[in-house]
């Protein structure tokens, strides 16, 4: 479909995916765009690989899964080997550096992004890596503007935590912006 | 086999055991045998791996292998 | 884990698919040093469960093991051990799956006093589905049903146990795992419907609604606050409302059921 | 048993032929009309080296059926329509688990409490249906003390082969109803016995058959030392969320009575050669039926009856062959219409179908029934 | 509630929905894929005035919806499979009473546990026939967040106006989705508010109505003081077995739903027209197929599809219409073919009727369907 | 009957549909005349029953009358009075149907402390469905499912009701018709849940198979085995093997639940 | 159909009529015909009106329920009122002459006997009326051969009370072979 | 109307009631009120009745009405 973007967040049950992918998706709302999000649990969502899934659009969204992502996150080595598979030609793939050692082959830009080292060294909570992830997937798609992950991401996370998930965003958004200018990670 | 033991082996206070040995692939990183070893025998290291920081240390109590929820720590006793 | 008791397991299975601190690898644990301490055959000794985090269990023993539905492992294990009496027959299972949905099984197994020994995974809440509130969450604590406290009062389980006819009922925590391990013999050694009832921690869907710290800092509470009965009896009022006894709670004797029916049988049989 | 005509009610034949079929294990709670099942078997289980429990309700008794089958007993309860209602949820994990057991349901006027000691026949589809979840289900029917008897022994046969609930939908009529029978001699009918795994315990896959088969199933407490559950399991019997094989093991399910139909389907067929029309009907309501096709025939017209013993998997074949053949079809039943539904679907336009219905708790008129039968030989359209 | 555009999860909107209907009254007992909606209200309700328990089991929970209905508060539950199967019983009891309430059943893979976060559409028949003993019942089943919010107003207008349980039939894929929806503001969807009587006590009986009407309903506590049984009873509410009177009874119950059809059946049916080959799908499956639908009309092949949001009373005369018209049907739903059995009844031959079936535990794909369309397309017989 | 108590009864129902000498009658003539005591508005109180010749009750008093399914009538009253708590709510209910089929929904409702009054007429038999044995059965008597003798033991309802958390319990025989009008005016009064279970003969389907006698024997029967709390303390323990307590037997203070949920409300709403 | 008998007992729930029924039917088996008896219960089977029926042939029997009885047995009144309705032409009717006092209309012979009243008093238990009717019905219709239905009876009975029950039976037996011999209580 | 009454009638001590009146159409014969009444007033009649045999010895403890489970006995008080 034209105009429409197939997102998948993966990684594991703990690290916030399904909440990223609802603060995409808004995101996209506040950008006057149609969305649908959808995930996919495992026996009790605990550990092992998990993900969530958007599609933004300004068609009508009809089948709501992602069948062949346009932009593909993976925060660890299980969601990325069970998840990657399938992402477009071209597609941009954003994994953790610290926690992915092997990626299948695909024809998707990777970049490999230390997110979760980010969030743990530089916010001091490991929690807040999807909200870097976040930014890096922003600033590296410009599938959502920059104001609107924003406002989304305040709106959503608990009060007292703003700061923290802000500055978690912005050095996401720095992330991704250093990696569009620096090198590109390969094609594999 | 538990026919044969006539007492059983964690109630003994043990030797002490050779060495505590962690299974990484069944470890989930709880922390729960790091906040019991009284010794100080146990840390996280990088990545929140589970490590025997200070071996000489372990008096063998056999705490962290009793409250390990994952059955991820072993006492292997040496040989006598 | 020590390797004489490996044997118990399903090794392949695990790790196990419970979180990352959570209480039932112990409970299990100290269940298959009981049962290596028993002896049992494990060729005609059968785990039955229910539905929940806790009812998982089963699958990760080596037995004969039944996952049955929801609130019914009580009734699904007095098939099994009214048809075959032989059988050792122990049943895993959850507060929820226990006092919920399952509530009526307990007490007319309890009543019937049929020999089967029951182990409750008492995580004071619906582990599984993310964490409502069950009849064994305290009162006033959070759960995802319960967001501005829970208004209902908790079930005494053992009391209710008792009151149903149980013949020997006994509570440990998952930080007494030596007093667990015993319960649980003592309790299969009953030839009636025996409780124990393991007080166990879930940090994801109970200790994080209600600000209960680590998994280790949850195994703490339990140490702080489960008492025996010795103890209890010499602590004060006020030192009591949070404590809780450890240890046998009842004992008593009452015809076995499958055994009562066994004389019918032979009574009976050919007329 | 001896080969002395007796005096025998439905519902003793049904506990008599349990026992016959080597049935061992009751479990169940007392409900009008059924409760003579579970009052003969208290008293005669013990006799026979039996087991009768009388559970706290229907859904522990449907618990207590599937876990004793699992030692290798062969199992049984009975109930009537609101306790069919309760044991649903566990006949799925029997259909799931593949544990063969056998289910009576006597029923009668719903919904709900209804009236208690009334004929009908209002769980045809639940009987089918009444599950969540898409499940192979077999449902037998009698029409007579006798045949009370033989497809209660039918019904295990078929729940030890295929290791299935197999449901025996009985009706009060047929439940209350004392006829002269001959009780079958040992070894007069076959008695099926489960087939058990001859491979050792490393070779053992609970779950593993062929395509369109149902596995053998160890006993507990033998040292096969295996899992059972109702979640979607691969075939060493454990939880598995793969796609592929939940298709596999589903189908599987499916194939292991929809390709035996053959040895699944029986009905009784009876001047359908010749006939125009063809009363289809079951149960206490094709007893009706009988005497109405006799009427029918005195006046001259070629009536024919057609009577599925075997309500589920449907007697498809036998029905569209009737339907193809342009006979004009009558659906006498006591509801408002369920079997019915089927057979619309099976003629599939090729002929007339129409419905001789009564829902009012009484066992329908063979007067009725033959009114009905003129109006629509004469006027239904013909092909 | 404002005009904004939200993101909005499907169960949310069914939560939102009840509120916006007039649902003071949810009891409950938590299932995957369901428990939003328990979860969302426990929250909600305290805030709107209205109460929430979580009862023991699904029994209790479907026996307080009833009793809180009664007193005259709109009421609803909401289960998945395993629960739903517990429901039936009181389900039946609801249709017997003519007690307003709505059933949720946001559907999982079965049968039996199955996979509790799969989507599937297993439970359409248990539906229709899930508890004992003839009853007309009203399924709906939303496709979008949207549409959810929208049914489920419905089915309380229906449940209303019609005095019967109305189970709104979701499955996981439409309960999970979230989608940017703006929630209706008040005044904006009909609300319909249960008829009370407006006579006295003395010449109030709570079961008398037209042939084919719902009788007002005495809020209890108001002191009309009557009786409801589950049991037949006649206009005055106390328990009768006078066939006539049953019969009469039983004839309303299924009238006042049979004889309303267009008041109460739905669907929605796009490039129908000039359609060769439409495509029959509801839920989760609808939306794979509507992308299927896009992709075969651009390869030249002429499809439609028709979603009915009323799954029972079943659309038979639409259906009928596309029969009559010759035009291939092809049903697409995530279970072994339980819609399909009633398309191929209702078409009666008159056309191709061929089903696009998975239940595997996944959405199926716009790729399957489309080659299954192509397939059809091609070969089946036209007429 | 008194002529101040007919306008509770719907009288073109009488004479009812229990056996001649059935002591149901009994009950309801006591449940009554405490309605009258207690001045209870007729159209604001609610009868609730389930399914049994007990159960049938509901059909014969003029009020708003609810006869639900078995086992179940606690749970459609537990919907009734928590929607509209102004209510009185009486629940009448068999033996079968409170602690066998209905078990679950007994104990949670006490477990709750939900204010409604609950009235078990306990005789001991499933007497609508022709006399099988109940969980009330006492050992070793027969029953049409136990023609052997009873292998089971019977619940001690008033124990169960305690160790749940009723507030208040008590027990009367339909020979103690004054204890029981007394006791139905005290539990209504009680602000949660209330048992009272109501020892009453059914000679149809448990006096015959148990060589009872006819239903003035029975009454005379709980006239001798029925006593009093004082008495039962003076008897030996002999003397105490075959006699059972009649009048209240616990009361306590908790929090009632429709109230907490009230509270609730008042802080919550329009959040 | 020939050589059908289509026999209905009526009366009150406790009567025993069902017992009735089964004892004669079973004679019937004794004297080498088919049989098909069947009941209809009330609310809960107490008081008011039940009845049993039978049906004795020497054909296969399709139909279970008594449509026209041959043989109409009343224990009570309302069991009359409800039951006797649609008895054949010349029917034979047995009614209890102590307990019913209206007949509806009818064109089957009808005879009223002291059923209870000989139970009571002649046997010394009310409890043995059926017995009482089930020998006077044989001996008014010789539906069942004497022998049949007295070793029929003295199969079911309670081991102790078979010589009541014989006595009961006698007693039935003498007061139809007087009724036949005697006045016919008249068509109404 | 119960709400009337300041105590209840039932446990007054009555005046000796005029008449106790069976109400034959509820009446089932049980034969508790025989059985219960002290003064021998009451017995079955003919086909099984319940008969006021004796009233001049009624002493209207009312102990018939209460144990009737049929209501079908009243104790009617003379007008004063
Ligand atoms: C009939 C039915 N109702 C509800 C559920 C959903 N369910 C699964 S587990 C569970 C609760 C589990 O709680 P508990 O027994 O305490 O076990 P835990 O997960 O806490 O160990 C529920 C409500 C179900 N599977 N079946
Ligand atoms: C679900 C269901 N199961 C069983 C029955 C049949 N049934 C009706 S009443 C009853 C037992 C009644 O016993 P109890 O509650 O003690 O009442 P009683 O008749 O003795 O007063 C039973 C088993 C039913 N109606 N519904
Ligand atoms: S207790 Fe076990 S699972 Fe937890 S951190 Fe230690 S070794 Fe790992
Ligand atoms: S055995 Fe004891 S001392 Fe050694 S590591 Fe474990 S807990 Fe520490
Ligand atoms: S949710 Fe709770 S009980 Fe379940 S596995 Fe996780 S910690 Fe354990
Ligand atoms: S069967 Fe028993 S409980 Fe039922 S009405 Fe008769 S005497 Fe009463
Ligand atoms: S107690 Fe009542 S019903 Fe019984 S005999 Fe006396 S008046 Fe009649
Ligand atoms: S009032 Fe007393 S004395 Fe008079 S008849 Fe009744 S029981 Fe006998
Ligand atoms: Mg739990
Ligand atoms: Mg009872």
């Amino acid at each position: 479909m034209p105009g429409t973007w197939e997102v998948r967040l993966s990684g594991s049950g703990g690290q916030g995916l399904i909440l990223a992918g609802i603060i995409l998706a808004e995101a996209a709302i506040i950008d006057g765009q149609n969305v649908v999000q959808t995930q996919s649990y495992g026996p009790a969502a605990r550990g092992g690989a998990s993900k969530a899934e958007v599609i933004i659009s300004q068609e009508e969204i009809d089948y709501p899964k992602v069948d062949r992502p346009d932009i593909f996150l993976g925060l660890n080595q299980e969601s990325v080997l069970k998840y990657m598979d399938g992402c477009k030609d071209n597609a941009l793939a954003i994994v953790d550096a610290g926690l992915v050692n092997h990626i299948p082959p695909s024809k998707a830009r990777v970049y490999a992004l230390p997110i979760t080292e980010t969030a743990r060294k530089q916010v001091g909570r490991e929690l807040v890596a999807n909200v870097v992830a976040l930014g890096a997937l922003s600033a590296l798609s410009g599938i959502v503007s920059r104001e609107s992950v924003t406002t989304a991401l305040l709106r959503r996370v608990p009060k007292g935590t703003e700061d923290m998930n802000r500055k978690a965003l912005e050095l996401g958004f720095n992330l991704g912006e250093q990696a569009l200018a620096g090198a590109q990670a390969g094609h594999n | 086999m538990g026919c044969n033991i006539v007492t059983d082996l964690s109630s003994v206070p043990r030797l002490r055991p050779a060495a505590v040995v962690i299974n990484q692939a069944w470890c989930k990183k709880c922390g729960i045998c790091i906040a019991f070893c009284n010794k100080g025998v146990l840390a996280f290291g990088e990545g929140n791996r589970v490590e025997v920081a200070q071996p000489e240390n372990c008096v063998g109590c056999g705490l962290c292998e009793n409250f390990c929820p994952d059955y991820a720590i072993n006492l292997e006793v040496a040989d006598q | 884990m020590l390797p004489e008791i490996e044997q118990y397991f399903r090794l392949e299975k695990l790790p196990h698919m419970w979180c990352p601190g959570c209480g039932n690898g112990i409970v299990l644990h100290c269940l298959v040093k009981a049962i290596d301490k028993l002896c049992l055959d494990q060729d005609r000794t059968v785990m039955v469960s229910g539905i929940g985090c806790a009812a998982r269990a089963s699958g990760y023993l080596d037995f004969d093991t039944l996952h049955t539905t929801h609130g019914r492992a009580l009734a699904f294990a007095t098939g099994v051990k009214f048809a075959k009496p032989e059988l050792n027959v122990f049943v895993l299972t959850g507060d929820g799956d226990c006092t919920a949905i399952g509530g009526n099984h307990f007490i007319h197994a309890a009543r019937r006093n049929i020999n089967l020994t029951t182990i409750v995974f008492n995580n004071n809440i619906y582990g599984m589905t993310g964490g409502q509130y069950s009849p064994m969450t305290p009162n006033a604590c959070r759960a995802t049903t319960s967001p501005y406290g829970n208004l209902e009062r908790p079930f005494n389980l053992a009391e209710l146990a008792i009151a149903a006819g149980a013949t020997f009922v006994g509570r440990a925590t998952t930080y007494h795992t030596k007093q667990l391990t015993d319960l649980i013999i003592e309790g299969y050694k009953n030839n009636g419907f025996s409780l124990i009832e393991v007080v166990t921690h879930c940090p994801t869907s109970f200790g994080r609604h209600n600000k209960m710290g680590s998994p280790a800092d949850m195994l703490k509470w339990q140490r702080d606050h489960g008492v025996t009965a010795m103890r209890y009896e010499n602590l004060s009022p006020e030192e009591r409302s949070d404590k809780f006894i450890v240890g046998v709670l009842h004992r008593c004797e009452a015809p076995e059921y499958t055994a009562e029916y066994q004389k019918l049988q032979e009574k009976f049989r050919g007329r | 048993m001896s080969s002395e005509p007796r005096l025998v009610q439905g519902n003793e034949a049904c506990a008599e032929g349990a026992i016959y079929a080597g049935m061992r294990f009751y479990a169940g709670y007392p409900i009008t009309p059924s409760t003579e099942i579970a009052e003969i078997l208290a008293k005669r289980l013990p006799q026979v080296g039996g087991k009768f429990i009388q559970m706290e309700d229907e859904i522990a008794s449907m618990a207590a059926v599937v876990g004793a089958s699992l030692t290798g007993v062969k199992s049984m309860t009975a109930t009537s329509g609101p306790g069919f209602s309760l044991k649903q949820e566990n006949i799925g994990y029997a259909c799931m688990a593949e544990i063969p057991c056998v289910v009576v349901n006597v029923q009668r006027l719903g919904p709900s409490t209804g009236v208690a000691t009334a004929p009908a026949q209002g769980d045809v589809m639940q009987a089918r249906w009444g599950t969540h979840g898409d499940h192979p289900i077999i449902v037998l029917t009698p029409s007579s003390v006798k045949e009370t008897f033989e497809l209660t022994v039918r019904a295990f046969n078929l729940a030890e082969k295929f290791r299935v609930p197999v449901i025996l939908l009985m009706d009060e009529v047929v439940g209350h109803m004392r006829e002269k029978v001959i009780l079958p001699e040992p070894g007069e009918l076959p008695v099926y016995d489960r087939l058990k795994p001859n491979c050792s315990r490393e070779d053992y896959y609970p779950y593993r058959a062929d395509w369109d088969k149902a596995p053998p199933m160890a006993f507990f407490g033998e040292g096969y030392r295996y899992h059972v559950t109702g979640l979607f399991h691969d075939e060493s019997g454990f939880a598995t969320e793969k796609p592929e094989v939940i298709d596999l093991q589903l189908r599987r399910l499916h194939n292991k009575i929809y390709r035996h139909l053959d040895e699944i389907i029986t009905y009784h067929s009876e001047q359908t050669e010749d006939a125009e029309l063809v009363v289809i009907s079951y149960g206490g309501t094709a007893r009706a039926v009988s005497r109405a096709v006799k009427l029918a025939r005195q006046e001259g017209r070629k009536v024919g009856i057609f009577r599925p013993q075997t309500l589920w998997p449907f007697p498809e074949e036998a029905v569209a062959e009737l339907a193809g053949a342009g006979k004009k079809l009558l659906v006498a039943e006591m509801n408002y219409g369920q079997l019915l539904l089927e057979v619309q679907r099976v003629a599939a336009g090729r002929c007339a179908v129409t419905g001789c219905l009564q829902t009012n708790g009484e066992l329908t008129q063979p007067e009725t029934i033959l009114n009905k039968i003129r109006e629509v030989y004469e006027h239904a359209p013909g092909n």
